[in-house]
């Protein structure tokens, strides 16, 4: 090669792009978020005497509170990897809803977890049609499917269930699946967690949790979140979805059919977001179908799913939050909003602390503002009043947002119209 | 080195367009194993018909033979399968994958996605020199090396034929000479090309036939080492060939822009995007800042423009200091600013022209009153436009995306030289434009530094910044390293120093020697 | 596999509350006599306006629902209209179907809910002759209309009585669906009930959702996880007046090995509860169908001014239920001398804490 | 005769395939769509349904806008929903507690309303211009939120009163009112629904002939042109998003104002909702959001007649989501009919046009 040209070894440096290669990998960049998560809860746990942030119970409920949002925000997370903005999850939702009380209480859960993902993607085709053959801007027909889902699965009641449970609103009762518990383990940590501990009793309580009464659905919900994972990062069909969302005109280009793509994305979008309403559903305590039962948890969901930077791990912390705010208002109330609220005090101190190590001043005095702000309410109150603890998880996703760097990336081409030719 | 049958034959080709006819009877041949050019003006319907053939757009009449078989692609998979690869005008890289990913979209089925496809790669770079990091993300990489995960894409899918559409487009002279020397090593070893390019100079270096298309026809095919540049020009437009020369000149020694030490940072902790910079510019004086792409040209222009905030250092146009400044207060303050990229930053695609003559001017006359918009005086100023910068249009209420890419750039020069500005920041103010709109952009800028007025300019084509400026400066890593006297140096020399080769003519004079940034000092993602 | 009942942390060894000392034995049973005075309603066209839920609902709408047909077969009435509103509708979307029933010529019209007030208050006055009534509210200055008001305190105070007696862990627990003054009264007359008969009692309370947020009326999964809480703090005896949510509140004390009391009508027999019914001990009554039944009785004989003023205990407008066989005689003596005492003034049920 | 294709054909075409499908609904569920159909439009007719309808379309109307506001330079603010309600609270316990002439007292609620919109909306816009966090999810947290300070604001201990079994804000007097055109038995048209028609007016304005308008349509159409030509994108999303949550402000200002006059626990919710569909089914264009904000009203009112005929009222909502999805399909349909047509022309001419 000649001298005076290039060397690819000494080409010239490009200035750096704003995004920088990760050196850690996402594993352990969310490992170590929920290491961190879990040494913040205990020291509040600790410091405030509220064991109830870390207790069994709490976990329990966070998990079955976050499970249809989970659900939800995979479905969101496999419609916008394809480029298909979905809000439209809400009505895919409630369609799962109808769909699992309809074939549940005839032929048991498991055929309602079927016939919910069936509706579900029927939702989705609908949007698939709209979105991908049509061209119709995402968020037209986002909301459009949330009409109709609603109206239709009124409809449908009203025409079917009206008959067998005496009321348009509600189907009749859905069989419920066992739960199961690795016994032994949760036992001994059960003890542990009795011990209080400072710490360990903590950790001891979060596992026990995890492991205590776990449904079927949980584990198959952690089981999509997996395969989501591997199927859209580690095979060709996931490259080719991906690529749909990243830069269509080029996967078209190579050959990939962007539309066949997306319309397996979105109908697998609809089926998730369905199954996410059967778990609603089939959740202990649902009596099957209930008019108005999904309450903007799709919404939730495709927040999750932001929230968690469109990635499986992230999106699965963000319903995790949201299920842990909601269940430790719904369980506990205003003391232990407060002890939330010191704890979120003591995550800006560390915030704090690293703004000064990295002499970002400004961003260092606004978090010492916030946490004396967020320090005076712990102060000056004795109980949160109750209208503001409901939205507790609403408050703690708005700070966390507020407070993480936000170093949010969606897909590229997220959102836009793809025309073949 | 012609064969009995030739690798493709397109016939008849007709491909319409709503309101355009993009291709229309044409007629091309390509021998195995040659480098075949295709010439034509902006818009002649070079790239539809590289996409006919390519599969992604369908023909409304015409044949295609591929190696004397007739055939009919439907999708870009069909080219693929009968061994065609296109390289696109516009890179066709997803920015968010790898190089790896990039490589192996769509062909998953040869070597699969993960350590043989990665092995196959390399083995395809070692045999043609195109070497690149499979693992890195396409968004990290220069120009340069996207052309080669373009080229990779397409030899790893087995193409035999290989379309390049502009490939030389955003390349130093280094970088093509480097292309063509991969292109020749391929060539031998029995890859066939078909090569598209507006600057006739290179077709003639690396063709062995061309063949010319003016307004969606073919007009002749030639042999590119038979014939001069000029006959080639002809050909295409039938009109002289300009050139950017200035000769008198007419610097004055009122400064109007003065930038003392700006400094950038683009993330914390990072090594700075710009380092320094002191620059002058003069009334009257035409500054070109050389480059290779990535070095900080664009976020050296953007900070001048208030569209990002420097870090510490000044702007001063005239005696006024517009470091604290928005881009808005500095365009009233008289700067015209014309954008590297006139789809993303310079036009509003949808809108119709006299929207369009709005933007940037939108608190001034003869578009608005402040706050109130002057519509009656921006479709009289549109029009004025048109005609004096002779935008070749149906009229000014057509949206800004039916013009060719010529006539939106005079209409962005129009509209940035109207009200006149005392500085004028120009971005590769010809990229991707013909020959004709060209020289009229040139003389419009030619006449207003006539007129007094200061310009800045940045281009990557190297004879237009040669052409046009009073001084050179070249710019490296985030830092202005060089001078060079445009009366006496090459594009060669340039294209040296702006690498950091080192200088090799005494035309090109280089500052001490820029400290050597470390590569690392990169701080953890996400 | 979960066999379901062990509940971690709750060990339920404590005998129980320590009881106040019994009410003294109620002298009588006033159930009034059903008087078998034949009432004819075949002149009366009666339209039924339910709130969000309707028919069907299992719950406030659906007692109403039951009031209209056994009024209807009673006194062979001529023609029924029901219509029901939808959820977050308007303020003039009730005044439409108000005027709806009026303009078919129907009357009475019976609004069932207070979310009729405001617009009884602007339709009764155009239908000078129509008499309305409203189930839980009352319009000022509005002489045809006739409010149908509950003591839900009073039934919620036997409820009360009841968790006392029947928590073993001296704990009980309260979910509310919406943070309103309705259901106020509910968790109010509760904590004196309980508190009268366990001065020692601890209540846990929850509210689902705050005023004007009426999801939590709909939203069992949020019933079920704040019950669940409670069950876990210790509580073993749970009353709710939180709609479709209690059924929630039913799985979790199922689950959770505790007893639950249901509301508004006697929920041991609603079927969408069925599988947790045996924990349900009682439930407060709300007789919104005697209240109807009444209210269509007294236009039909022309007499409205014979309707209570509040349906209370006194009436038998609230009370409780003994399905199930939980209630044991010893307990229904013990709410029986309450009962007594209240109508007799001798306890004042207040309807606000 | 070509923008009556283009623009009105679309429309319409939807609006019959719509019916079409409900049409299909009613028959499989055992009801005559024709008597369905037939007794919505005679709804029209009786009692005070068409002032109904005339006032639910003024409320939509500037819910639309609202959203309209934000769309136009691509900010989703699905926070109207929470906006209108806090705007709602305040307004009314701003209006109950304060004595003004009468004129000036509306006056001065209205302000407060768009005041309190604007200022609820100033968070999520905040958050986005300073910390980068996406309005969607911003905006959906602040709805929930708003329920929550409503709730508390009308405590009976803060600001509320109890009244019977309702809890509301004090009755704003009557210099507050805004009087509106009686008629009769027909009902009472809102005054404030002229507020909607002016804010429709402002709105045109604005876009088509403020430096501020056109600032905006330039960010929505490319933020990176916008940026090169002088828009300052994070103040254009915080004036939007201010703007948009002003407007939302107002949304109930013509039923507390012209009816109501306190808030209360029958507060309607879904408005802002309803508002994101009809800004889109009017394509952000003032004529076309009144247009899709009628026909939400008519069909919302219209179908109460529905329960009359034994049909279930859903099939509103059925149509609603129809009309919503087959209108963005139908202009796309007609476009791309339109460019096939201009294709044929062309090919007619080929030979004698000039490429370009
Ligand atoms: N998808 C399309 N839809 C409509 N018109 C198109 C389309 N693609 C190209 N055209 C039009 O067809 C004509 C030929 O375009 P083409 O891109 O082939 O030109 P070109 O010769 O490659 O020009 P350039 O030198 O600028 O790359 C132009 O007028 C262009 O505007
Ligand atoms: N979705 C729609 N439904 C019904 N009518 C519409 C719709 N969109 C536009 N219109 C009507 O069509 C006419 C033209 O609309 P168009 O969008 O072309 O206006 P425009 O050219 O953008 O003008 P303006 O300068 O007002 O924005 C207007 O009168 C408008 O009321
Ligand atoms: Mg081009
Ligand atoms: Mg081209």
């Amino acid at each position: 090669m000649s001298t005076s040209l290039m060397n690819p070894a000494e080409a010239p440096l490009a200035v750096p792009p704003p995004r920088k290669a990760r050196r850690i990998p996402g594993w352990a960049v969310g490992a170590l978020g929920v290491a961190g998560a879990v040494v913040l809860l205990s020291t509040t746990s600790y410091l405030t005497g509220v064991p109830q942030l870390t207790s069994t119970g709490t976990i329990q409920t966070a998990v079955r509170l976050a499970l249809p949002i989970l659900l939800a925000a995979l479905g969101g997370l496999w419609a916008e990897r394809a480029g298909v903005v979905n809000i439209g999850l809400e009505g895919m939702m409630i369609m799962g809803t109808w769909g699992a009380a309809w074939a549940g209480y005839q032929w048991g859960p498991w055929a309602a977890l079927v016939a919910a993902a069936v509706f579900g993607a029927l939702g989705g085709l609908l949007h698939a049609i709209a979105t991908v053959t049509f061209g119709v801007n995402h968020i037209v027909s986002g909301v459009a499917i949330n009409l109709l889902g609603a109206g239709l699965t009124k409809y449908l009641s009203t025409l079917i269930f009206f008959p067998l449970s005496n009321n348009p609103r509600e189907s009749p009762a859905v069989p419920k699946f066992d739960t199961y518990s690795a016994s032994g383990l949760s036992d001994w940590l059960g003890r542990l967690e009795a011990q209080q501990r400072v710490g360990l009793s903590d950790v001891a309580g979060i596992l026990r949790g995890l492991v205590t009464g776990v449904s079927p659905l949980t584990m198959l919900a952690i089981l999509f979140v997996i395969g989501s994972y591997l199927l859209l990062w580690r095979t060709r069909f996931g490259l080719r979805l991906r690529s749909c969302g990243e830069n269509p005109v080029a996967a078209e280009s190579l050959g990939v059919n962007v539309y066949l793509y997306k319309y397996v994305a979105v109908i697998a979008s609809g089926a998730l977001a369905g199954i996410g309403g059967a778990a609603l559903v089939l959740n202990p305590g649902q009596p099957g179908y209930l008019e108005g039962q999904t309450n903007g948890r799709g919404f939730i969901g495709l927040a999750a799913m932001i929230f968690g930077n469109w990635r499986p791990g992230g999106l699965l912390g963000g319903a995790a939050l949201f299920g842990y705010a909601d269940g430790l208002q719904l369980r506990s109330g205003g003391k232990t909003f407060l002890a939330l609220v010191y704890g979120a005090v003591l995550l800006l101190a560390v915030i704090v602390i690293w703004q000064l190590v990295r002499r970002r001043w400004f961003a260092a005095a606004f978090g010492i503002l916030a946490a004396g702000l967020l320090y005076a309410v712990y102060y000056s109150v004795d109980e949160v009043p109750s209208e503001l603890t409901t939205y507790a998880p609403h408050l703690v996703t708005l700070i966390v947002l507020g407070v993480a760097s936000q170093r949010l990336r969606m897909p590229a081409a997220d959102g836009v119209v793809y025309r073949r030719g | 080195m012609s064969t009995t049958t030739p690798a493709v034959v397109l016939s008849g080709i007709t491909k319409r367009f709503p309101g355009v006819v993009a291709n229309s009877d044409v007629h091309l041949s390509v021998q195995v194993g040659e480098v075949h050019a295709l010439c034509g003006e902006n818009g002649a319907g070079k790239s539809t018909l590289m996409k006919i053939l390519y599969g992604m757009q369908q023909p409304d009449e015409g044949t295609i033979e591929v190696g004397g078989q007739p055939v009919r692609f439907r999708t870009p998979a069909d080219a693929i399968k009968a061994g065609i690869g296109m390289v696109h005008q516009h890179f066709m890289l997803a920015d968010n994958l790898t190089v790896q990913e990039n490589v192996v979209l769509g062909a998953e089925s040869l070597h699969g996605i993960g350590a043989k496809a990665r092995k196959r790669i390399l083995e395809l770079a070692e045999a043609t020199g195109l070497t690149v990091d499979p693992a890195v993300l396409v968004e990290r990489l220069g120009v340069a090396d996207r052309q080669r995960v373009e080229i990779l894409k397409v030899l790893y899918r087995g193409a035999k034929v290989i379309i390049l559409d502009e490939p030389t487009a955003v390349l130093v002279p280094q970088e093509v000479d480097e292309l063509f020397t991969t292109l020749r090593g391929m060539q031998e070893q029995g890859f066939t090309f078909l090569f598209i390019s507006h600057k006739l100079d290179e077709v003639r270096a690396i063709a062995d036939s061309v063949t010319i298309i003016r307004r969606g026809t073919t007009v002749g095919t030639a042999d590119p080492k038979a014939v001069s540049s000029r006959q080639l020009a002809e050909m295409m437009v039938g009109s002289e060939l300009p050139s950017p020369e200035t000769r008198e000149s007419t610097v004055t020694d009122r400064v109007v822009l003065k930038v003392e030490n700006l400094g950038l940072v683009a993330v914390e902790g990072t090594r700075p995007v710009l380092d320094d910079i002191d620059l002058v510019v003069r009334a009257g004086e035409i500054v070109g800042i050389a480059g290779v792409e990535g070095n900080g040209q664009t976020e050296l222009v953007e900070t001048i423009m208030g569209m990002r905030k420097a870090h510490h250092g000044r702007v001063l146009l005239g005696d006024r200091d517009l470091t604290r400044l928005g881009t808005l207060a500095r365009r009233e303050a008289g700067i015209g600013y014309i954008p590297e990229d006139r789809h993303r930053q310079g036009l509003l695609l949808t809108q119709p022209l006299w929207a369009n003559r709005i933007l940037g001017h939108q608190t001034r006359r003869p578009v608005s009153n402040g706050q109130w918009l002057d519509l009656a005086g921006a479709k009289d100023d549109t029009r004025r436009i048109v005609e004096e910068f002779d935008v070749r249009t149906p009229g000014i209420d057509v949206a800004a995306v039916a013009l060719s890419g010529g006539n939106q750039q005079k209409l962005v020069v129009g509209r940035e030289l109207a009200g006149d500005p005392v500085l004028l920041i120009a971005s590769h103010p010809t990229r991707g434009v013909d020959v004709g709109a060209q020289a009229l952009i040139w003389d419009e800028i030619k006449n207003a530094r006539a007129r007094g007025l200061a310009v800045l300019l940045i281009s990557a084509d190297l004879d237009e910044l040669i052409g046009l400026s009073d001084t050179i400066r070249v710019m490296l890593r985030g830092r202005l390293v060089a001078d060079a006297d445009p009366a006496t140096v090459t594009p060669e020399d340039l294209g040296s120093a702006m690498t950091g080769a080192g200088a090799t003519s005494a035309a090109v004079a280089e500052h001490a020697p820029g400290g050597a940034h470390a590569r690392g000092a990169e701080l953890e993602g996400e | 596999k979960d066999t379901g009942g062990t509940q971690p942390g709750s060990t339920n060894t404590a005998e129980g509350c320590k009881l106040a000392d019994k009410p003294p034995a109620a002298a009588a049973t006033s159930s009034a006599a059903t008087s078998d005075e034949k009432v004819d309603g075949s002149a009366l066209k009666v339209g039924l306006a339910y709130d969000i839920g309707g028919r069907g609902d299992a719950s406030f709408n659906d007692s109403a629902a039951a009031g209209l047909d056994k009024a209807k077969a009673d006194f062979g009435i001529a023609e029924v209209k029901e219509l029901t509103a939808a959820p977050n509708e308007p303020e003039d979307a009730k005044q439409t179907r108000l005027r709806q029933l009026a303009g078919e010529g129907f009357n009475p019209i019976i609004g069932v809910g207070f979310a009729y007030a405001e617009s009884l208050k602007v339709v009764a006055p155009e239908f000078p002759n129509v008499k309305f009534a409203i189930v839980d509210g009352a319009v000022e200055g509005a002489a045809n209309v006739t409010p149908l008001l509950f003591a839900e305190e009073e039934g919620s105070f036997l409820a009360g009585v009841i968790a006392a007696y029947k928590s073993k862990s001296c704990h009980v627990g309260f979910v509310g669906g919406v943070e309103i003054p309705l259901i106020q009264k509910f968790d109010a007359g509760y904590e004196q009930g309980a508190k009268a008969a366990a001065p020692d009692i601890k209540i846990e309370k929850k509210y689902l959702t705050p005023a004007g947020d009426f999801t939590g009326f709909q939203d069992p999964t949020k019933g079920q996880e704040a019950a669940t809480g409670q069950v876990e703090a210790g509580a073993d005896v749970l009353y709710h007046a939180a709609g479709a949510s209690g059924k929630g509140v039913f799985s979790a004390a199922k689950t959770g090995n505790a007893l639950a009391i249901g509301v508004d009508s006697d929920q041991y027999n609603q079927k969408t509860v069925e599988e947790s019914k045996d924990v349900i001990v009682s439930s407060m009554l709300k007789r919104v169908d005697v209240a109807v039944y009444d209210f269509v009785k007294a236009v039909a004989k022309n007499d409205l001014a014979s309707l209570p003023k509040v349906f209370d205990l006194s009436v038998d407008g609230v009370g409780y239920s003994t399905s199930g066989g939980k209630i044991d005689e010893n307990l229904k003596a013990v709410l029986e001398g309450y009962k007594a005492q209240i109508i007799a003034g001798k306890i004042d049920v207040k309807d606000k804490l | 005769m070509g923008i009556l294709r283009g623009k009105l054909l679309p429309p319409v075409l939807a609006i019959l395939f719509s019916a079409l499908l409900c049409g299909i609904a009613l028959v499989v569920s055992g009801a005559s769509p024709l008597r369905a159909f037939g007794v919505m439009l005679s709804q029209v007719g009786q009692g005070t349904t068409a002032v109904d309808i005339v006032n639910s379309t003024g409320t939509y109307y500037i819910a639309a806008l609202a959203v309209a506001i934000g769309f136009q330079m691509n900010l989703f603010n699905i926070g109207v929903e929470g906006q209108y309600r806090v705007a709602a609270v305040v307004a009314a316990v701003v209006g109950g507690s304060i004595a003004l002439p009468p004129g000036l007292h509306a006056l001065v609620i209205i302000l407060t309303a768009a005041v309190a919109g604007a200022l609820w909306a100033a968070i999520p816009a905040i958050l986005k211009v300073t910390r980068g966090v996406n309005e969607v999810i911003s905006t959906i947290m602040m709805n929930g939120l708003a329920l929550g300070l409503a709730a508390y604001l009308i405590g009976a201990d803060v600001f509320g009163e109890l009244r019977g079994n309702n809890i509301r804000t004090p009755e704003i007097p009557e210099s507050g009112w805004v009087p509106g055109i009686p008629l009769g038995s027909s009902g009472t048209v809102f005054g404030l629904v002229f507020l909607a028609a002016l804010l429709g007016i402002g709105y045109w304005v604005m876009m088509n002939r403020t430096r501020f308008g056109f600032e905006l349509r330039a960010s929505g159409e490319s933020s990176t042109a916008a940026a090169a030509g002088g828009v300052n994108a994070k103040k254009m999303v915080l004036i939007a998003m201010l703007l948009s949550g002003a407007i939302a402000g107002l949304v109930s200002m013509p039923e507390i104002l012209g009816r109501d006059h306190t808030y209360n626990l029958n507060f309607p919710a879904g408005i802002g909702f309803s508002g994101i569909a009809i800004a889109l089914l009017g394509r952000n264009h003032p004529g076309g959001i009144a247009f899709g904000a009628l026909l939400w009203a008519f069909l919302d009112k219209s179908g109460l007649a529905l329960d009359n005929v034994g049909v279930p009222r859903e099939i509103v909502t059925i149509m609603q989501g129809a009309i919503v999805l087959s209108v963005v399909v139908a202009y796309e349909v007609v476009r791309r009919f339109e460019v096939a047509a201009q294709q044929r022309q062309v090919g007619r001419q080929l030979g004698t046009v000039d490429a370009a």
